[in-house]
């Protein structure tokens, strides 16, 4: 290769007012929060304006910062010179590293990072600001996308809510906490960013919280999450202190909180970076990713997290908030990489915990009556596919799969919601209140069909490009066994989707669906609350056992026909309710977003379309950072809002494994030691050339999943066949196992039954208790012994002793001996623990004489 | 083997022991009380005896047990005694010393 | 404790083990002993103890003391206890008011004496690890040593004893005569 | 170190004058007035306020780690004590804190005195309390700081003892008595260091010179008496058991002040006193503050759990902040001590906050028992806002101020100081960590108790915001069952029919904390830029007095 003696120069890479005012993106959500929470309740539209407007501001300049980024990552490629062999070496098997892909190495592009001093300590400052690069503006672009349509979906929506104007504010507080946290500059911001959205799930979740079930649904998704952040904090340190010293000697000014100086860091092959201390803190650092992105054992959150209103479901716990996890071990990953020895095939703690989760989480969906929890689990699962994909060392396809997952999981979200909001009467129970909607409801029928199609990785939906390309990279890297729990999985994943779509569309409209409502006093529900009847509409009781849903929402459906119920209107149930009956299509500010959702869902995909090509490949060329080593030349903090860089390329070395050949897997970034002088932000990953055979292979296992889920469905729920139905009453296993997965792995019972409660009640009280009757009755029997001896020095002392001295000295020894009685109980036990008491203090006495 | 093994595990017995008898209300349990702390000793002889490398230890222990059996007699004896006298065992209701 | 039972190279491993087994069974049964609320639960969790006590013995390579442990404690005492709750009409079941007032001030005592005696002991020991003791089975030297020392220097003492246990039995017969 | 004498009259006229308001009240004042104490009161803590401020804007920042405003004169030449005062990087923000805080008390109360009256001997009491709130803030000499802090406790003993609920007897003498427990225990250790170093000053400046030559021995003795002193006043486990009581028993004033001044006497003592006088003493300490700090943090967090009452509750929440900061100090590091001063500020403001709100629920509901309130949220909007807010910020949500106090000292137990036990300090700082999650625990589940849901049924339909509601759904003929069993319930139980939301008074006491509570967590350079100079020469006396 010649590019590997050659020198470069510095690269002059093109920048953008977008880029270096990235932050804004995150500022105005923000602002546009307070203005909501102050101004809010006195607009017109009870505040959605401000979140409306401040969302579009910043899909806005994301766009702009997204065009300036591809501009500069062009502008760093025509620098270097190099021709992009395009698509042209591919070789079979496994693949080799980039650098010698287009036999030509192209050069790291710099982020271009804004930062400002935020604090400070032991005389070290440290920033906040915006850190641009391919990830976090590809992030940047995707949130304040999908928050705007969740925002334009929630006007209808949620209209006429009692706390409309709260439901825009923490919406638009969330996005600006996962905002913040994407272009974190440093883990501080990271963990700003990543505790204001827990803090929003909690807002949200809770958001008619009138009801138990919603509130305790809330405390669950903050206390779990908030168990992993111990992960967050704990891993944040190891890594600040691990990596402080080579910072510290190799690019003052920055320090161990820096994304940049943490990448450069771990791939830096120091003997810090390789010890103990990165395990202790990636580990660490993951399970705060457990918690964020309900990782099994963590999950068991996100389901409950349903709870509530479905905006929420589809923007937080679905499309945005729940990747923090999988970005966070995007975000830095050389750690990843170097604590768990992904490079040489390791067999990492993030692999297996994502292959777990893939396929409990998709069992699961299998159980679930409510629409909205089977999409939760299904999310529990994609996202165990995210992280699989990370822990196996396939960055990319997992990144990719976070874009185009968000655009199909969010699309069937919103169709669930659309479906409550026109079709079912608020409800979310399949096989109550739902069933052969798709006539009624034909627009919300295709997107969810091309969402499922997507969501399944059916050829050519997005999810078929993303989701088989990590399975692909799985096995070509040699992770034989993942890679089958991977199409195993996809084939689950076939399957409770066709059952939840064959309930919810196909078959007999039942309970609501058929057009039964609560104002007929009749229907399938077992719940007879009757207009005449407000206080039992009021108690809430009734409902609860019927829908575990939002149940205000039809509580409210119930309480009143077209008043607005005051004290108690939780619902964001619309206006139309006395109007028409039956399931309907919804209207315009509901289906708006959800074709254009669709729509990506189709060909969101063709982004990074590998099989086709690599001039297909645009996410990997303007997001995957390129594993070159850089040349360290470190410049001091300057002022307030400029750009800051630490790193600035110099010379690029380009890495010598080019000429390795097949054994390129060896070399690299990540892979050695970066030469004197310079840094790897980003390992040399490998990328898997798709195959046909591969392709098919994938393909006909999700059409296996298909068959197997059309005809069963068609088998049970239509023609009810004998042989299927009380299947569970009949046979012992399938018995056990529908109970097992009903009581969701009885993770749950332990997590609530044994460990909340063991802390909350007999534990807590346990150390209460030691409080009152130990730490408390040792002061309050010190204070009385004063009390005692005062009085007794008064009585026998003073009165006695002195005044008998002067009345006669021969009374002294019989007062003392008085006086000594009141110790002289009589009681066994009171000596004994005088005996031994003195016996304890003489010898701390000794001990304390002998060695002090 | 290490030498403190022994003997901490004495000492969590002779606590034990300690603290039973200062809480029991009841005598019978004084004396289970009472029995744990001597056994700790006894444990202490032994373990002294295992690391002096000589007996003494455990002929000491062995006159403490034949001590401990005349002692848990008399005790119950009297704790018998008691209790056809009072129909009860409790020992706070015993203050007859009470000075 | 677990470093402090590790710790030391050459140790032999499988005597620890048991003897930490041992251990945590026995201040657990001492535990039960001092705070169940069932008298005779109380008298057999004491067996438990004395057990573990004899082997122990059996582990510091005193069996005969061990033998005699069990015949004595376990044998005799223990009956005797029985006997005594019997007599005392206990009840057979869960009991209130088996404590006192303010029992809870044992437990810092029992803390304090304890973190001194293991500071003594540490302190002392430390580290000290003993000779593998012999268990040598049949041919029991220490027993024959035993029954020397017993019969020629502590003979007085020896004599003195058996007038206690005498007396003792005297003792215990004339208090628990019903006349 | 050098010594700024610019300006020197503003920090006696800054201590003393609540003083000079205090006598007018007493002298100037009748009883049965009830207005003028309260103008008299609230004027004097807003011009004493008014030269805290000044004292901000003449504050030479850039020298922050220099005693600014320094006076050292002659005080009791006998024994060689004098009045020197100054002001640092570290005590600023508390010295301006303990201005604010009482300014803002003396607002609050306007409206809401305590049940027992007598705003004459309410008013001076505050005053005297802010006189020695600040000058233990300022002195710069040993015998001049005991006698601020100990001028503090009296007045305090007192609105405990005549202002506070159904035990405040016992709640006040166990308070009164506890803490002079530990002082004596201190005044002897500050006896001790005087002699020990040669008996000539009881300035800080010498003292800091002369206090690391002392024997370790001799060290580790006098420590072991300030470290009675201070952690009683922290209070660190275990000598917290007068916190509960004296802050459940204390008028809402008491209790604010208390926990928003009062605790950090302590701690302020630790990093002011302690640490930099006897660098041995603190290295050998250290482990023990340590490991005391996180069980405190674990225990409290604990019996946060058990607790019932709300106000209980909180008081048991200070036991576990205040271990974060003790743990901070503990590492002995840059790191770990501003987090400290840090956390002692953040805690200040968001206790002192949720003491507020729970003496407003107090004031009422007439009850702070958990299990009785419910549904907050719908009764008093705004209240439930401010406590929902005060709860977020307390169990240290970044963005907000408690936050900054807890992160930087859980980070820095990583790495504590070189001479200290490093395995020992990362266990700590895994188990402070698991009390961020108790925290979210127990302040999350309190909020949900009281704020979610529906009102229980006794006070159900007696607050402002149900009328209001129940006026706009006036032409709804069904009516709700709300207004139904409201309308039954008023004339059952006409004095609850108060609960109205926040009040014009406890705005204006209000907003400058939660104001503080966001910028302080939003921008915490504020208060770094001031600690961290100052800070860093405090570490550097105490690790220059540890031999390594």
């Amino acid at each position: 290769m010649l590019a590997a003696e050659e020198v470069q120069h510095a690269l002059d890479l093109s920048s953008g007012w977008f880029l270096e005012n990235l932050w804004l993106v995150a500022l105005i959500p923000a602002v546009a929060f307070a203005l909501i929470m102050m101004f809010g309740k006195k607009m017109p539209n009870g505040g959605s304006e401000f979140g409306l407007a401040s969302m579009a501001a910043s899909l806005v300049i994301a766009t702009g910062a997204g065009i300036q980024w591809m501009a500069r990552v062009n502008s760093g490629d025509a620098e270097e010179g190099g021709e992009h062999a395009i698509g042209l070496l591919q070789t079979f098997g496994r693949s080799l590293p980039r650098a010698s892909e287009g036999g030509e190495v192209e050069p790291f592009i710099e982020p271009v990072v804004t930062s400002w001093v935020w604090w400070q300590n032991s005389g070290l400052e440290f920033g906040i600001g915006s850190f641009a690069d391919g990830l976090s503006v590809l992030l940047l672009w995707l949130v304040a996308f999908i928050s705007l349509l969740v925002q334009i979906f929630s006007i209808d929506y949620v209209r006429d809510d009692r706390r409309y104007t709260q439901f825009f504010g923490a919406l638009t507080l969330f996005s600006a906490g996962m905002l913040v946290m994407v272009m974190a500059e440093n883990m501080v911001q990271l963990i700003l960013g990543w505790e204001i959205m827990g803090l929003c799930s909690f807002m949200l979740i809770g958001h008619w919280w009138e009801d138990a079930a919603n509130s305790k649904a809330a405390l669950k998704a903050f206390f779990t999450v908030r168990v992993g952040d111990i992960g967050l904090l704990v891993g944040t340190a190891v890594i600040y202190f691990a990596s402080s010293d080579w910072i510290a000697e190799n690019s003052p000014g920055a320090n161990g909180f820096d994304i940049a100086a943490i990448q450069a860091w771990a791939l830096s092959g120091d003997s810090s970076a390789s010890g103990a201390a990165i395990l202790v803190g990636a580990t660490a650092l993951f399970i705060a990713c457990i918690g964020k992105s309900g990782q099994f054992p963590l999950h068991t959150w996100l389901p409950d997290a349903m709870a509530g209103p479905t905006p929420v479901s589809s923007l937080l716990h679905s499309s945005t908030m729940v990747v923090a996890g999988v970005f966070l071990v995007a975000r830095i990953y050389p750690v990843f990489w170097e604590a768990f020895n992904i490079a040489n095939g390791g067999l990492s703690f993030i692999a297996i915990i994502g292959a777990i989760t893939i396929v409990i989480a998709a069992l699961l969906a299998f159980v679930q009556d409510d629409i909205k929890k089977v999409l939760a689990y299904s999310t529990v699962s994609q996202l165990g596919y995210m992280m699989l994909g990370l822990g196996t060392g396939a960055w990319l396809p997992a990144v990719f799969h976070v874009f185009t997952h968000a655009f199909f999981k969010c699309c069937l979200f919103l169709c669930a919601g659309s479906i409550s909001h026109s079709g079912s009467h608020h409800s979310f129970d399949m096989k109550k209140d739902m069933g052969g909607l798709r006539k009624k409801m034909p627009v919300t029928f295709a997107a969810w069909c091309v969402s499922t199609l997507a969501l399944t990785g059916v050829f050519p939906f997005a999810g078929f490009w993303s989701k088989d390309e990590i399975i692909d990279n799985v096995g070509n890297n040699g992770y034989t066994v993942l890679m089958w729990v991977g199409l195993f999985g996809a084939a689950l994943t076939a399957m409770y989707m066709t059952r939840s779509t064959y309930l919810t569309f196909f078959g007999e409209p039942r309970g609501a669906a058929a057009g039964h409502h609560f104002e007929d006093h009749v229907g399938d529900h077992d719940l007879t609350v009757e207009e005449h009847e407000p206080e039992l509409a009021m108690a809430g009781g009734p409902m609860v056992d019927v829908h575990d849903e939002p149940t205000p929402r039809s509580l409210s459906a119930a309480a009143n026909v077209d008043t607005v119920d005051h004290g108690h209107d939780d619902g964001g149930h619309d206006d139309h309710h006395g109007e028409d009956h039956g399931p309907h299509e919804s209207g315009k500010l509901i289906l708006v977003p959800v074709v254009i959702l669709a729509f990506l869902a189709t060909f969101s995909g063709f982004t990074n379309a590998t099989p086709l090509g690599e001039s297909w490949e645009y996410v990997k060329k303007y997001v995957e950072p390129r594993p070159v080593a850089v040349a360290i030349e470190s410049i001091p903090h300057s002022g307030p809002g400029e750009g800051v860089s630490y790193f600035v390329p110099g010379i690029a070395e380009a890495d010598e494994g080019d000429e390795g050949g097949d054994h390129g897997h060896s070399e690299g970034c990540g892979l050695t030691t970066p030469p004197e002088g310079s840094a790897c932000f980003f390992p040399a990953v490998t990328h898997a050339t798709p195959t046909l055979a591969k392709i098919a292979l994938s393909l006909v296992v999700v059409a296996i999943g298909y068959a197997i889920a059309i005809s069963f469905c068609l088998a049970f729920y239509k023609r009810r066949d004998k042989r299927l139905v009380g299947l569970t009453e009949r046979s012992r296993v399938a018995r056990a196992g529908h109970k097992f997965l009903v009581n969701k792995y009885y993770l749950d019972a332990l997590y609530e039954n044994v460990i909340v409660r063991a802390v909350a009640h007999p534990i807590a009280n346990a150390a209460y208790w030691v409080n009152q009757k130990v730490l408390d009755a040792t002061v309050d029997a010190v204070g009385e012994g004063g009390k005692r001896t005062g009085q007794w020095v008064y009585e026998n002392i003073d009165q006695k002793v002195v005044d008998g001295a002067v009345n006669g000295s021969g009374t002294v020894a019989s007062e003392t001996g008085h006086g000594l009685q009141r110790t002289q109980s009589g009681k066994i036990n009171q000596y004994g623990g005088l005996l031994f008491g003195a016996a304890a203090v003489a010898a701390i006495v000794l001990v304390i004489v002998n060695v002090g | 083997m290490l030498a403190a093994n022994f003997l901490l595990l004495a000492a969590v017995l002779f606590c034990i022991g300690v603290f039973g008898v200062i809480a029991r209300r009841n005598a019978v349990m004084v004396l289970m009380s009472i029995e744990l702390v001597l056994n700790s000793v006894n444990l202490n002889l032994v373990a002294f005896a295992l690391m002096n490398d000589d007996v003494d230890g455990q002929v000491f222990a062995l006159f403490v047990i034949a001590i401990a059996a005349a002692e848990v007699g008399v005790g119950l004896a009297m704790v018998l005694l008691i209790y056809r006298n009072r129909r009860s065992i409790s020992l706070d209701e015993l203050s007859e010393l009470k000075g | 404790m677990n470093a402090v039972l590790l710790a030391a190279d050459g140790v032999n491993v499988a005597q620890n083990i048991g003897f930490g087994i041992i251990a945590a069974g026995m201040i657990f049964a001492a535990l039960c002993v001092v705070s169940t609320k069932n008298v005779v639960h109380a008298a057999l969790w004491l067996v438990v103890v004395l057990g573990g006590v004899a082997a122990q013995y059996v582990l510091a390579a005193a069996e005969f003391v061990a033998v005699s442990q069990v015949m004595v404690y376990i044998g005799a005492v223990m009956v005797l206890f029985l006997f005594g709750i019997m007599l005392t009409r206990a009840k057979i079941g869960e009991e209130s008011g088996l404590n006192n007032k303010g029992w809870a001030i044992g437990i810092p005592v029992a803390v304090v004496l304890f973190g001194l005696l293991a500071w003594a002991v540490l302190d002392t020991y430390g580290d000290d690890t003993i000779a593998e003791p012999q268990l040598t089975g049949a041919n029991n030297e220490s027993t024959v040593d035993i029954a020397d020392r017993v019969l020629s220097p502590y003979l007085a003492p020896f004599f003195g004893m058996t007038f206690v246990l005498l007396a003792a039995a005297i003792g215990a017969i004339v208090l628990a005569r019903k006349d | 170190m050098n010594n700024l004498t610019d300006n020197n009259w503003i920090l006696s006229v800054g201590t003393f004058l609540p003083l000079l308001g205090a006598l007018a009240i007493m002298f100037g004042t009748s009883r049965d007035d009830e207005r003028t104490p309260k103008v008299i009161g609230i004027f004097t803590a807003g011009a004493t306020l008014a030269i805290g401020i000044a004292t901000l804007v003449l504050f030479d920042y850039d020298q922050s780690q220099n005693l600014q405003f320094f006076v050292d004169a002659e005080w009791i030449e006998v024994i060689s004590s004098g009045y020197t005062i100054g002001l640092d990087g570290i005590s600023l923000p508390l010295y301006f804190l303990s201005m604010a805080v009482t300014f803002l008390v003396m607002i609050y109360s306007w409206d809401n005195m305590p049940e027992a009256g007598n705003p004459k001997a309410f008013y001076s009491l505050m005053l005297i309390l802010q006189t020695g709130m600040a000058g233990t803030f300022i002195a710069q000499d040993l015998i001049l700081f005991f006698v601020f802090f100990e001028v503090v406790l009296l007045p305090m003993y007192f609105m405990i003892g005549v202002w506070g609920g159904e035990q405040r007897k016992y709640a006040s003498l166990k308070f009164f008595l506890y803490t002079m427990f530990g002082s004596a225990f201190m005044l002897v250790a500050f006896l001790a260091i005087f002699f020990q170093t040669g008996g000539e000053s009881f300035s800080f400046a010498w003292l800091y010179e002369m206090g690391a030559g002392i024997d370790r021995d001799v060290q580790i003795w006098i420590f072991a008496g300030m470290f009675l002193g201070f952690a009683v006043k922290v209070p660190m486990f275990p000598f917290h058991t007068w916190l509960p009581d004296a802050h459940t028993q204390a008028p809402t004033q008491g209790s604010v002040i208390l926990a928003a001044i009062l605790l950090k006497l302590g701690t302020y003592g630790f990093v002011r006193i302690a640490l930099p006088m006897l660098p041995q003493g603190a290295e050998a300490w250290a482990p023990v503050i340590g490991i005391l700090a996180v069980i405190g943090i674990i225990y409290g967090a604990l019996g946060c759990l058990a607790q019932t009452d709300m106000k209980r509750l909180i008081a048991f929440s200070s036991v576990a902040h205040m271990g974060f900061v003790m743990l901070g100090i503990s590492t002995l590091t840059t790191f770990g001590i501003n987090a400290a001063l840090f956390g002692m500020v953040a805690h200040g403001l968001i206790t002192g906050m949720l003491f507020f709100v729970a003496g407003s629920i107090k004031h009422r509901y007439h009850t702070l028992e958990i299990s009785r309130l419910s549904g907050m949220l719908i009764q008093m909007p705004k209240m439930g806002w401010i406590l929902g807010f005060a709860a977020m910020a307390s169990l240290g949500l970044p963005g907000l101020a408690g936050f900054w106090g807890e992160f930087p000292a859980i980070l820095s137990a990583y790495n504590p100081h070189p001479a200290l036990n490093e395995t020992l300090f990362r266990t700590l700082m895994v188990i402070a960590a698991v009390g961020t999650v108790l925290a979210a625990a127990y302040l999350l589940w309190l909020y949900q108790r009281t704020a979610f849901g529906e009102p229980t049924e006794e006070f159900a339909g007696h607050s402002d915001a149900e009328h209001e509601a129940a006026a706009h759904a006036g032409h709804d003929s069904h009516g709700v069952a709300h207004s139904l069993s409201s309308a039954a319930n008023v004339d059952a139980d006409e004095h609850h029919d108060d609960i109205h939301d926040v009040q014009p008074t406890e705005w204006i006491a209000w907003t400058p904390f939660l104001i503080a509570i966001v910028v302080f967590g939003v921008y915490p350079q504020l208060m770094f830029k001031v600690l961290d100079p100052a800070v860093t020469q405090l570490v550097n006396t105490i690790s220059a007095g540890i031999p390594q």
